[in-house]
């Protein structure tokens, strides 16, 4: 259990992502955010959780749906916000795009093709164990995602290796249009985690403060060498798949409302009143994420676009300089 | 004719050929609930139902594997890779297995399965969705690779390729899903290795594929007002590649254009202008122009991403520098 | 258990496997089968035990390893003998070699890119379970096969559609030089099964009625139409991984030894004495067994060489004719 | 100077690497224990321990990710795919993520991968094991590829190679393994994109790569024997090409052949001979002639894998062709 302060720093940022996100799902409604925008609402505790327990130095990959682990690991959301516009500024100078990024101060990367990092994750762990140092490398992915080939070798190669790689599996129920129960064959993804000899927990991926509690055991299990984690993080993605798809095709509206109930703002906000925080507070600290989150938005919206010569530039270190 | 647009062509052929013959299936990602990321199969999964309808679960490598299995046993797989970067997932599958077998079997198995997958740049999805990678396959013995550029084209090799027992892959192209054309209503086809003139013209011959077809057009149109008369050929298939008319064609024009959407180097514009040169050295006035996207990632962005391919502002350059 | 006639027969079979291997050996060691042999000795009871309850319009995928799987689903011998020599007259008529083959005629097809047959196994269930038919796929594979993403693709695929594909891992303890207890980091592959929600079992695949009974169960579950089945068959190679391999950098002399105790055609041997049969009906079956294997070695080695039109022949389909 | 196999040179120069760099570390299956398939690391897991000679499993995938992640971090990886039809497995993490990463940081971040594997015929594998694919790679932004065709430059590639801030992808060549060169002592490197003249001429320009420049160096003896000198000329990287060699040398010889054991249809060779084409146009006598492997699956065996791709007698009839 977090005290009050901390229980607070986590709200704020799960505010920070939710209302981020808001902003990004009304920019893809414009086509100002041009395409690949993946909403990450509902799923806030998750990255909040995790990251919160992050030092500088320790390594996130994430995914085509990043916005929530960037900002949440520390990337700046004005960068972020150009990014998703294609503007100069962005995290990657706006030429990655909302799904492919890489904020390097910030030790963040994420990528397009579903799977693919889990491997990448093993391997920057392997480089911290060979330096002998404590970091850790942090791979988020999706419940289909688990169904990759590159998902089985990785997590097998960072098993037998004992690799300090926490592996978040963020079961929002979904892989676009298909419903888990589909298509993994196991009642919790977690227990694919004893394919590789580990043991896989399933926590209760709304709840900021469960993230938190079960993150806190796995990242000294890994600062400790003690190999790889794989936690199954149970939530649910608010909006379609990316902003603006047919979402009927797959889910109803009384299955969304029953989710929409265990938004993670609302438990984290309903514990905190609990706790003595008064209405008033909670409100105004919104208000205050909000405006500050538009205004990075308007920031962003003012950034020049990359030219073709930038957007063309970096292809490779030049011969001779390399 | 009927006019329609590339997507429906997809869906209509489709769905013609799930009716005409009970073998034919389609897997892939999201091609049932969704009815494809375009609509390329909306609907079809209520006329044809789960069996026939696959939903995918996102392994590529499986799904590839799945098709090839089932297409030795009597099914006539349609496996839809969602988008042609995720194709590097299911080349294990695809090259050294798929490809093989015919041959592997001395001819007793026959491995009647299409790909279909799309390339290129239109959806603003930056460099892990945008490639252009088509070149690969035309260096793979065994395999048909099939890019239509029009509505009519794609209905013709589609059902070819459906109806081939060879494994074919059929390229499509994101900025080509929402262009229309006049198609045929009849149950024709389209033979593989067939070019196709997509504009006669006397100046200069440009051999372009897919989308960049539609550039060249732009650009012969562009070039007719100002007196140049371009001849547009579309090779429609990679390989089997129709030699015969890029040769008689250039013949004629005595210049050459070749345009790629992917970069020159290591490309498909390489194999064209040899072929061109090979078979037209003593008429060509000069040397074969290639005209080939940038050698970079595809950045994010409506601009950017069709800044750093060739469009018919270049294709006119090109043409106008080589009849100088 | 089995009754005499059929151990019999089922000895007769290793006998064939492990004869004919030898052989193999030999040519081998002659540079008469020109590379890509694997010995298949030791594992012999895994493919005699599965393939004695195959029909034939069921289909066996096979390995790099393929040579005992072929021949136990009914490839002729000679046409085996022919294919690893490079003959005309060979399965895949000379072009394929020892581990690329395919004998349509018997439904049997391998190859040597590792895990790479899961996936495919389970389109051919996929085919006979929409055409209707009870056939099934089987799908033998190795320890080193279960950390290849094909692998675990390849199972999920089978699994969420129920298709009847029957997975034989055979862990004979190595994959190429890699010890098992190095690279699958748990103590049964089988438990990798309840990855994808299957009851996975593991048996010992040196004693071929123990394989026998656990596969009957298995193929009248397959073609009840429940779903894949895997089964692990704990076992040994007794050579080297190729023909020639330096074995006493991975494993030790000793090691062999007492695997060697537990040679499945000892253990049908012993078990058929203690039946009552004579040490003389079983020599004399040996030696008419060895015999026949060598006649047929003695054809295949007459045979000619494809010439090169024939090798470069049936890459496609004529255009027109496909 | 000292005489060595290629395999040797693959060796000696791996062992320098690591000795040179603690961050230098070898990943692939079996190049520990067994010190690769053909020997190319025998002795180093002794010298240098498990963590930096690293058995992987077989996960082509995850070991590829996993150099791509190392060198994000520190490391400098050698990733050996053990054969490079097994690069099939690997193409996304390559392709996808580790070519990209550079550009998608905005140059904030290097990956400083070497990956190393061998195609080509030779060890009578038949067609899952002996495949020619380079081109692949050279259509790929991102990567240097690299083809060392003698022990010497074997050598100084790979050092340059591990040394490199960019991806590289160095392919040997498995009839190459035993052949054996002089290697210059000194710890030389030698640049990406710059040709070499294997042979000097003056009535032809015969271009070839990898395991082909010993063919055309073969068949140039030959042909000297008949008064035809031919020069030969390695690239050594497919990309960077050093375009001005070959133009350099075909302006001077007026003839021009190019070899490579991959089909030609997509090939490599469609782009030297592009390359040649566009900037000798005036000076050749006639159109670039490709000698190519056959559009086939390899087939097994000693002759026939061999009878499918260009020798010294292909070479030497083209040629003549070319020259009568
Ligand atoms: C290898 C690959 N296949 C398919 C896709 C298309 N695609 C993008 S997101 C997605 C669903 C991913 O599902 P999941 O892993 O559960 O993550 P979520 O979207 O739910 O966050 C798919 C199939 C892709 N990007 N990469
Ligand atoms: C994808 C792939 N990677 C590597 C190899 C090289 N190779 C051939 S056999 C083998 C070992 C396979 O081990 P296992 O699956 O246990 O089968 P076994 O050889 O023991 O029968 C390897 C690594 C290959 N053929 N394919
Ligand atoms: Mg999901
Ligand atoms: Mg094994």
């Amino acid at each position: 259990m977090s005290d009050n302060e901390q229980l607070m720093e986590l709200y704020q940022q799960l505010l920070v992502l939710r209302h981020f996100d808001e902003f990004c799902y009304d920019l893809k409604m414009k086509d100002l955010i041009m395409n690949g925008f993946h909403p990450y609402s509902g799923q806030e505790a998750v990255a909040v959780g995790v990251c919160s327990l992050l030092r500088g130095d320790d390594v996130v990959f994430s995914t085509h749906r990043p916005q929530g682990h960037s900002i949440a690991k520390g990337s700046n959301t004005r960068a972020v916000f150009c990014e998703m516009l294609g503007r100069r500024g962005g995290v990657s100078q706006g030429i990655g795009g909302p799904m492919q990024w890489i904020d390097k101060p910030h030790n963040f990367f994420c990528g397009s093709i579903v799977g693919s990092g889990l491997p990448i994750a093993a391997g920057v762990a392997l480089a911290f164990k060979r330096q002998g140092l404590d970091s850790i490398a942090v791979c988020f992915f999706g419940d289909g995602a688990s169904n990759t080939g590159a998902f089985h070798e990785g997590m097998n190669l960072a098993a037998i290796w004992d690799l300090p790689v926490l592996y978040i599996c963020e079961n929002n129920q979904y892989g676009e249009a298909m419903p888990v129960q589909e298509f993994v064959p196991v009642s919790r993804i977690s227990q694919r985690a004893s394919a590789y000899g580990l043991n896989g927990i399933s926590v209760d991926g709304m709840d900021v403060e469960a993230v938190l509690n079960a993150t806190t055991d796995a990242v000294a299990q890994l600062r400790a060498g003690n190999g790889p984690v794989f936690i199954e993080m149970i939530t649910y993605r608010f909006r379609g798949h990316y902003g603006g798809d047919p979402e009927h095709t797959y889910r109803s509206r009384e299955e969304i409302a029953v989710w929409r109930n265990r938004d993670p703002l609302l438990l984290a906000r309903t514990r905190l009143l609990a706790r003595g925080f008064s209405e008033e507070t909670l409100d105004e600290l919104e208000s205050n994420v909000r405006a500050e989150m538009e205004e990075d938005m308007e920031w962003a919206l003012e950034q020049p676009f990359p030219t073709v010569e930038q957007a063309t530039d970096h292809v490779m270190i030049p011969l001779g300089q390399d | 004719m009927a006019r329609m647009s590339y997507r429906d062509a997809i869906r209509e052929t489709t769905a013609g050929e799930l009716r005409r013959d009970e073998s034919v299936y389609l897997i892939g990602e999201d091609v049932g609930r969704w009815g494809n990321l375009f609509g390329a199969s909306a609907g079809l999964l209520e006329e044809f139902g789960p069996a026939r309808i696959c939903d995918s679960p996102i392994s590529e490598a499986a799904m590839t594997g799945c098709a090839i299995g089932s297409a030795l046993y009597g099914m006539r797989p349609i496996a839809e890779i969602m988008y042609i970067d995720f194709i590097t997932i299911a080349m294990d599958q695809m090259i050294n297995h798929g490809v093989k077998y015919h041959q592997l079997s001395n001819g007793q198995v026959r491995v009647p399965v299409v790909f279909r997958t799309q390339g290129g740049v239109g959806m603003r999805n930056s460099s892990q969705h945008s490639q252009s990678l088509e070149n690969w396959f035309v260096n793979v013995p065994g395999l048909i690779v099939a890019m239509p550029s029009t509505p009519a084209d794609l209905c013709g090799l589609l059902r070819s390729a459906v109806r081939s027992d060879n494994p074919v892959l059929l390229i499509e192209h994101k900025s080509l899903y929402f262009t229309r054309g006049e198609v045929p209503e009849d149950d024709y086809t389209i033979p593989f290795g067939v070019a196709d003139i997509k504009r006669p013209g006397e100046d200069v011959t440009i051999i372009a594929t897919s989308w960049m077809v539609l550039q060249a057009l732009a650009a012969a149109k562009t070039l007719a007002d100002e007196g140049i008369s371009c001849e547009v050929i579309d090779p429609r298939t990679l390989w089997p590649l129709d030699k015969q008319a890029l040769v008689d064609s250039v013949k004629r024009t005595k210049n050459c254009v070749v345009v790629t959407e992917a970069p020159a180097e290591g490309g498909w514009s390489g194999e064209a202008a040899s072929v061109v040169h090979e078979q037209c050295f003593a008429e060509l006035r000069k040397p074969v122009r290639r005209v080939c996207g940038m050698r970079t990632g595809i950045p994010y962005g409506t601009d950017l991403e069709k800044a750093v391919v060739p469009d018919a502002g270049w294709i006119c350059d090109a043409v106008r520098e080589l009849l100088a």
